[in-house]
């Protein structure tokens, strides 16, 4: 559908959010609690975050939730009776000021867990989740997005993206998909016809740092580099980065069995971790850090691209943001760039 | 750290180690961990008051160790947690060298870690005002209130084990939450699952954590999960001789005294 | 409605504990029948994560008991045990977990009297004390929907 | 998929009065995994072992829950007749029905709910359980007494006398111990040394005891069956072999004021010597410390003098090396010596003595050749006082236990005096009277009634000297505290018995434990009272507390039967419930991580360090290892065990596990 912009007055946000409310919708938005801002599920407007760059974790959590129920299962005499999830349990939630680079990692969530199989549960919590994206009017030395193909004001992944005309000024609003309308249907009165306005001079500036495309080329014959083994040194192998990550969606599936009764949960993994990749054996193809740095960066920037034709990335910078050890994504990649193959 | 250069150079120029591990400037204003196998990496080498990364859950690393000996710009946590180690086996005067920085910045190399021992020994482990505050707050809370406390405060942890890999002792190949025959600890991180990963945590670093504090450092969500092993660190206080790190190997929790004192066992 | 019947597990070691609640049965003293128990060779073996699994799966009290200080079968198991539950308990205590429901104790193979009171306080005071819906709550599975928020 | 059989047992009416036995099969019987099932009258009955069998037989089950009695009691029973049927005993659990259901409970649904529940959870573990074998370990039918008093004597003669090889050392150079400085022994006044000396001459005879004197225990290492000693033979500067034992040395040596311990102090003997006259091996030692040869470099003399030419001044300690399968530890013990008792002017005046002394002067063979003289003047004692409990039950003196011994001995001492000193006055002053034994009250009421021995109930305050005479402070709390003072010729002090010097260390060289007093500790109480907590190492008299002669000779012969029992068998087989640590195929090798805080856990010394080599041999891995011969199956590493690397067969982690599973879920 063609972009459909209308104004929405900075004081009108919070009419729109106690209609969606009055409307039984489920609202996260984040929160910023001693220092760390956080996707909460709010029944108030007030106190909703608003000068924050990044959250900390990304907004995965809602299509893709850390640990979740994939199916229930009860033995008996004729043998096993396995219910599955049924979509009326989701909840329908609105996603309220996500990061246009968070957004971008819905779309990329999306083409992973539809590529070669088409991910039922996961379609069905996304298809109830509408996307309320807020441009950035800021950035700080972690954002990237300009280098892996985003922007401050990207539409990717929102149903509508807000992007505020100056520090105390009204909203532009871009109705994006059909859950967007839905949302401006419901509350048509909220959302004022205006003239085209431009929003860039409103965005905040993120310096393009390297070129996806040469780190695509460079990667493909850089599988052997010693590079691999001098940026994990410090690595400590733990899934920080990955559970951040917007785009990460590596998976454990667990079945907790309790008598006869039991159930199976997805939870997130992290080929970050030493036992992600071992063998019952006690083989592990990936058995030192170097390893599966390299496979993490490969993933995002080479298999992803070829096999999904999308990036692993979002150059949203909390991965390096969260790192207790300033494994700085953004610095590895230019360097990257830079070594001569 | 000029003389820490100094000495690295010489070190590595030597031989006599093969990495110096130690802090360099990282990005944004953030330092982290470096490891010098030349001569003129040591330039890179630093120290001020933001170096407070335990280092020494590197001497444990695989591809650390490989390299051969190690020398190891060690804080007073960083001393501690390697006295520890060396009273586990997992280091030894064969393979580590340390490089001491005293609480006042300066550098004292150890012949041996009998030596670091005996330097480390001067100083009591204390818990900072801010985290015994904290402390005396939950003592004071009724049971049900620290029990909402906890189950709120650990809600949000999605269980990255940053707290394990950043900590010295968390060296196991194995971590009991890896262990799945049976699975004692829920891998999901949901309410349960979290509740009991920190607990076993906390038990297992009873008479072993050295409260560096890394464990809440790295957590990207700053869980207070240190507050668990702190309170250990006062029980041990309170009910045993307290805890120090010792070569002797007269473990807190594999040791024990016919008259220990309890008031509970009826 | 019925009165609310405590599920309570007991953990004890082979050589003392287990061998007094033979006593208790050879003595024909009647108690309390809320107890299941889980034989050990030495209060040594008790693993505390074993608590917190029963906790886990719906029982509403702990018993765990052994040989007295130095009648340890094994010399000093209950020695190491007794530190362990002295920090256990503690942390337990620290976090919420509701330490009046798990009862340690000292029983010998010849006290089986004592086995049997031990058993009937912990069953009243468990009455008392109602079922451990706290722990249940965040145990509860698989009923409960998992997500995040 | 497991074939599980469970067996519910009536016994008679003993469960089926208060549990509904039929329902606790049937209910098990619907159990994943449970292929058969079947309650009867009586399971541990010979129909009722066949009905376990052929079920084992004809349904081919991989696993049994006997649901009955307690498993204390028919374990063995049940796991024996599986064992027949051909299934792996330990594949055998037992639900305790009776004595921890329907034993205790009313008649009803939660009796029988229990039950089921009992049940269910052994059928959950036994899917667990694997095969275990008995674990075979070889025996080295040798045996090691450290000890040559009455009570190594006794147990080397009775483990000898079963054919088995014995060796024995002690420290002194000769055999005989404290029995041989005793003068009569109670309660029948026999001589000592007519009844112990042929024991002794017995011992060096005899075909299977090896005797080392004059040796010790340098280290010991290995375990039950399998022990390595390192023993060290002191050098005695002399050629055994050459020497004749014809004593010409002795009586020309220089040195001739060197204070006997033999006679505790009151003889004197020379620098080359053999302790007594009817010492065993009768051959002589140097004591380099006294010898002028050793001090000044010249002397010789006893070289000079011997006509066989024996002497080796030259000659260094040697240590031998052996293999024995098990040991019995009889060092015994000491009294206390001097300055401990400064109240009583102990070592102050010459003729306050201890017991043992008194043996000395009492004895035929002692300085006074049995004529009760003080050592001050060699004056016959007219007032002689004894005190008992000098130091023992006495809490301010650290030593809150009773001696055992003293009550008996001074008795003795008393009719003794009485005996030799016609016409002399004898005193004890006693806390009480602790003649518990065969003969031993008559013993003490007749050193009272026949022998007028004067018993005064009440402590001894101080004891000074004024005018020749000890004056002996005390109160007679028979006449309510009535202040006692007597001018005594003599005072004997019944010194408390207290561990050798060096029983820690000897202790911690064989890994066993000892009390606060030193002593060494039984492994248990009541039940295993010559054994140590580690297996194959046996204690004899009075070195795990005070003990008399007939007690150390019933423990020396307890001990050598527990050997004999041993040394019965080629292999000894064991139950296989120890703690094993997982291996796994390189490169893990094995999930222990090898902080070996399991070492310091372990109460038997039983976990150690393997290291794990490459093909060129080097070291890649240093992981912890069971040794299956020590090992005693308590699981406490079990429970400590961070990886979770070590496992205890038989209440493993996924036996244990299922099982608290299984008592909190429907299944």
């Amino acid at each position: 559908m063609n972009i459909d912009k209308r104004l929405v007055r900075k004081d009108s946000l919070e009419k729109l959010f106690d209609i969606l409310k009055r409307n039984s919708k489920t609202i996260y938005a984040p929160f910023t609690k001693n220092g760390k801002t956080t996707f909460i599920n709010t029944e108030s407007f007030s106190g909703i975050a608003t000068g924050y760059i990044q959250t900390t974790e990304s907004s995965k959590d809602i299509a893709f939730p850390r640990a979740e129920k994939l199916l229930e299962y009860s033995k008996n005499k004729e043998g096993m009776t396995v219910k599955g999830i049924d979509i009326n349990d989701i909840p329908e939630v609105i996603l309220w000021g996500v990061r246009p680079c968070d957004a971008a990692g819905i779309v990329e969530l999306s083409s992973i867990f539809n590529w070669d199989y088409k991910d039922e549960i996961y379609n069905n919590r996304l298809s109830r989740v509408t996307v309320f994206g807020f441009s950035c009017n800021r950035s700080d030395e972690y954002c990237f997005c300009t280098s892996v193909g985003g922007n401050p004001g990207n539409t990717a992944g929102s149903d509508i993206l807000f992007t505020r005309m100056g520090d105390d000024g009204d909203y532009l609003a871009e109705v994006l998909t059909e859950k967007g309308l839905s949302v401006v249907s419901m509350t048509a009165d909220l959302f004022e016809k205006s003239e085209n306005y431009g929003k860039e001079k409103f965005l905040a500036e993120v310096q393009v740092k390297f070129n996806h495309e040469e780190i695509k080329e460079k990667l493909d014959k850089y599988f052997e580099s010693k590079e691999w083994i001098e940026q994990s040194m410090r690595c400590l192998g733990c899934g920080a980065c990955a559970y951040v990550c917007p785009a990460c969606a590596c998976f454990d599936i667990q079945d907790e069995a309790h008598g006869k009764k039991g159930s199976r949960v997805r939870c997130w993994d992290s080929c970050g971790f030493s036992h992600f990749t071992l063998h019952t054996s006690g083989h592990n193809p990936r058995d030192v850090q170097s390893a599966r740095w390299r496979q993490r960066i490969m993933h995002k920037f080479s298999y992803m691209p070829e096999r999904l034709s999308v990036y692993g990335c979002t150059g949203c910078g909390r991965c390096s943001r969260a790192c207790p050890v300033d494994m700085n994504i953004l610095e590895h990649l230019i360097s990257i760039q830079e070594v001569t193959v | 750290m000029v003389d820490l250069i100094k000495r690295a150079k010489e070190l590595i120029g030597t031989s006599a180690v093969k990495v110096v591990i130690g802090y360099e400037q990282g990005t944004g204003n953030k330092t982290r961990a470096v490891f010098v196998e030349k001569a003129e990496d040591a330039d890179k080498l630093i120290f001020d008051s933001r170096c407070v990364q335990n280092l020494a859950a590197y001497v444990t690393k695989k591809e650390v160790r490989e390299k051969g000996k190690m020398a190891i710009a060690a804080t007073l946590p960083v001393m501690r947690s390697i006295i520890q180690l060396a009273s586990e086996f997992q280091v030894n005067d064969k393979n580590l060298l340390v490089l001491g920085i005293t609480p006042d910045s300066k550098l004292v190399e150890f012949a041996s870690l009998a030596e670091v021992e005996t330097f480390v020994h001067q100083y009591q482990i204390e818990i900072d005002e801010r985290n015994r505050e904290m402390l005396g707050k939950l003592e004071k809370m009724t049971r049900e209130e620290r029990w909402k406390f906890w189950i709120d405060e650990l809600a949000p942890c999605f269980k990255c084990y940053a707290c394990r890999a950043a900590c010295p002792m968390c060296y196991c190949h194995r971590c009991t939450v890896d262990f799945n025959q049976p699975q004692w600890i829920p891998v999901p991180s949901h309410e349960l699952g979290n509740l009991e990963w920190h607990l076993m945590r906390a038990i297992h670093l009873t008479g072993r954590c050295i409260d560096c504090d890394a464990c809440y450092n790295a957590c990207p969500l700053s869980i207070p999960i240190n507050l668990l092993t702190k309170k250990m660190l006062l029980d041990a206080k309170e009910h045993f001789d307290g805890y120090q790190p010792s070569l002797k190997g007269d473990h807190l929790m594999s040791t024990y005294k016919p008259d220990d004192k309890e008031n509970f066992i009826q | 409605m019925a009165e609310f019947e405590p599920k309570i597990v007991a953990f004890v070691c082979n050589w003392c504990t287990y061998a007094g609640a033979d006593l208790t049965g050879t003595s024909r003293i009647k108690y309390a029948s809320n107890v299941r128990i889980v034989r050990f060779p030495c209060t040594g073996r008790i693993d505390y994560m074993l608590l917190l699994k029963a906790f886990d799966e719906g029982a509403d009290g702990i018993i765990v008991s052994g040989c007295h200080p130095n009648d340890c079968h094994y010399t000093s198991g209950n020695f190491h045990a007794r530190r362990r539950w002295i920090m256990f308990r503690s942390l337990c205590d620290f976090t919420g977990i509701d330490t009046e429901r798990i009862k340690f104790s000292w029983v010998s193979a010849a006290e089986g009297a004592k086995w049997a009171d031990i058993v009937n306080a912990t069953v009243s005071s468990i009455r008392e004390l109602g079922p451990y819906t706290e722990y249940k709550k965040i145990a509860k599975y698989p009923e409960k929907e998992v997500t995040h928020g | 998929m497991s074939k599980i059989g469970v067996f519910v047992c009536h016994c008679g009416e003993n469960i089926s009065a208060t549990v509904d036995c039929a329902k606790v099969a049937e209910t098990a019987g619907n159990y994943d995994g449970v292929t058969f099932s079947v309650d009867y009258k009586y399971m541990c009955s010979d129909p009722g072992q066949n009905l376990i069998k052929s079920a084992i037989r004809d349904k081919g089950l991989t696993g049994v829950v006997v649901a009955s009695c307690s498993p204390r009691m028919h374990e063995p029973t049940f796991r024996k007749a599986c064992a027949e049927a051909g299934l792996n005993p330990f594949m055998c659990e037992m639900a305790n029905l009776r004595e921890h259901c329907s034993w205790v409970h009313e008649k009803g649904e939660a009796t029988t709910e229990k039950a089921i529940d009992l049940v269910r959870i052994l059928v959950e573990k036994v899917k667990y359980n694997h095969s275990l074998n008995e674990i075979k370990v070889p025996v080295t039918k040798t045996a090691l007494v450290i000890g040559g008093g009455i009570a190594g004597i006794q147990a080397s003669l009775d483990i000898a006398n079963t054919g088995h090889k014995v060796i024995l050392i002690e420290k002194d150079p000769s055999i005989g111990g404290h029995m041989s400085q005793l003068s009569e022994t109670f309660p029948t006044l026999d001589c000592s040394q007519c009844i112990l000396t042929p024991r002794m001459v017995e011992v060096a005879q005899h075909p299977n005891i090896t005797l080392y004197t004059y040796a010790e225990l340098e280290s010991l290492e290995g375990f039950i069956g399998n022990f390595k000693a390192k023993i060290r033979k002191k050098s005695k500067s002399l050629d055994e072999k050459l020497c004749t034992g014809c004593g010409l040395c002795t009586t020309k040596c220089p040195v001739k004021k060197i204070p006997s311990e033999f006679n505790e102090g009151l003889g004197k003997r020379t620098a080359i010597y053999v302790p007594f006259p009817q010492a065993v091996p009768n051959k002589p030692v140097i004591d380099r410390k006294n010898c002028t040869y050793y001090i000044k470099g010249k002397c010789k003399v006893c070289e000079i003098v011997c006509p066989t030419g024996a002497i080796r001044f030259d000659q260094e300690d040697e240590i031998v090396e052996l293999e024995v399968g098990a040991i019995v530890i009889a060092t015994g013990f000491t009294v206390k010596q001097p300055d401990f008792f400064p109240e009583y002017g102990y070592g102050k005046y010459a003729d306050v003595i201890t017991g043992l002394q008194f043996e000395r002067l009492a004895s035929a063979s002692g300085p006074t050749l049995g004529e009760i003289r003080r050592p001050s003047d060699g004056k016959v004692p007219e007032k002689i006082v004894f005190l008992a409990c000098a130091g023992s039950r006495d809490p301010a003196k650290g030593i809150p236990y009773c001696s055992k011994i003293c009550c008996m001995y001074i008795a003795k001492h008393a009719m003794l005096y009485q005996h030799k000193v016609h016409g002399g006055k004898s005193y004890v002053f006693y806390m009480d009277i602790r003649a518990g034994g065969k003969q031993y009250e008559e013993f003490v009421r007749r050193a009272i009634e026949d022998d007028g021995v004067n018993y005064v109930r009440g402590r001894v305050s101080r004891i000074y000297e004024k005018n020749g005479k000890l004056i002996v402070n005390g109160v007679d709390t028979l006449l309510n505290a009535m202040p006692v003072e007597i001018e005594a010729d003599m005072v004997v002090l019944a010194t408390a018995g207290v561990a050798n010097e060096g029983a820690e260390e000897l202790a911690q060289k064989l890994h066993i434990s000892y009390d606060p007093y030193k002593f060494f500790a039984e492994a248990h109480p009541k039940l295993k009272p010559v054994e140590t907590n580690t297996a194959g190492i046996f204690l004899a008299g009075a070195c795990q507390a005070p003990r008399d002669i007939p007690e150390s000779v019933a423990m020396a012969s307890g001990a050598a039967v527990k050997v004999a029992g041993l040394f019965s068998q080629d292999e000894l087989t064991r139950e296989p419930i120890i703690a094993v640590v997982n291996r796994q195929a390189p490169p893990v090798y094995s999930s222990c991580v090898g902080c070996f805080l399991c070492v310091s856990a372990c109460p038997y010394q039983a976990i150690e360090k393997e290291e794990i080599k490459n093909r060129n041999g080097e070291v890649v891995k240093s992981i912890a290892k069971v040794n299956p011969g020590l090992c005693q199956g308590c699981g406490t590493c079990v429970a400590f065990c961070r990886t979770k690397s070590i496992d205890i067969q038989g209440y493993t982690h996924e036996q244990m596990y299922s099982e608290v599973m299984a008592l909190l879920n429907e299944y």
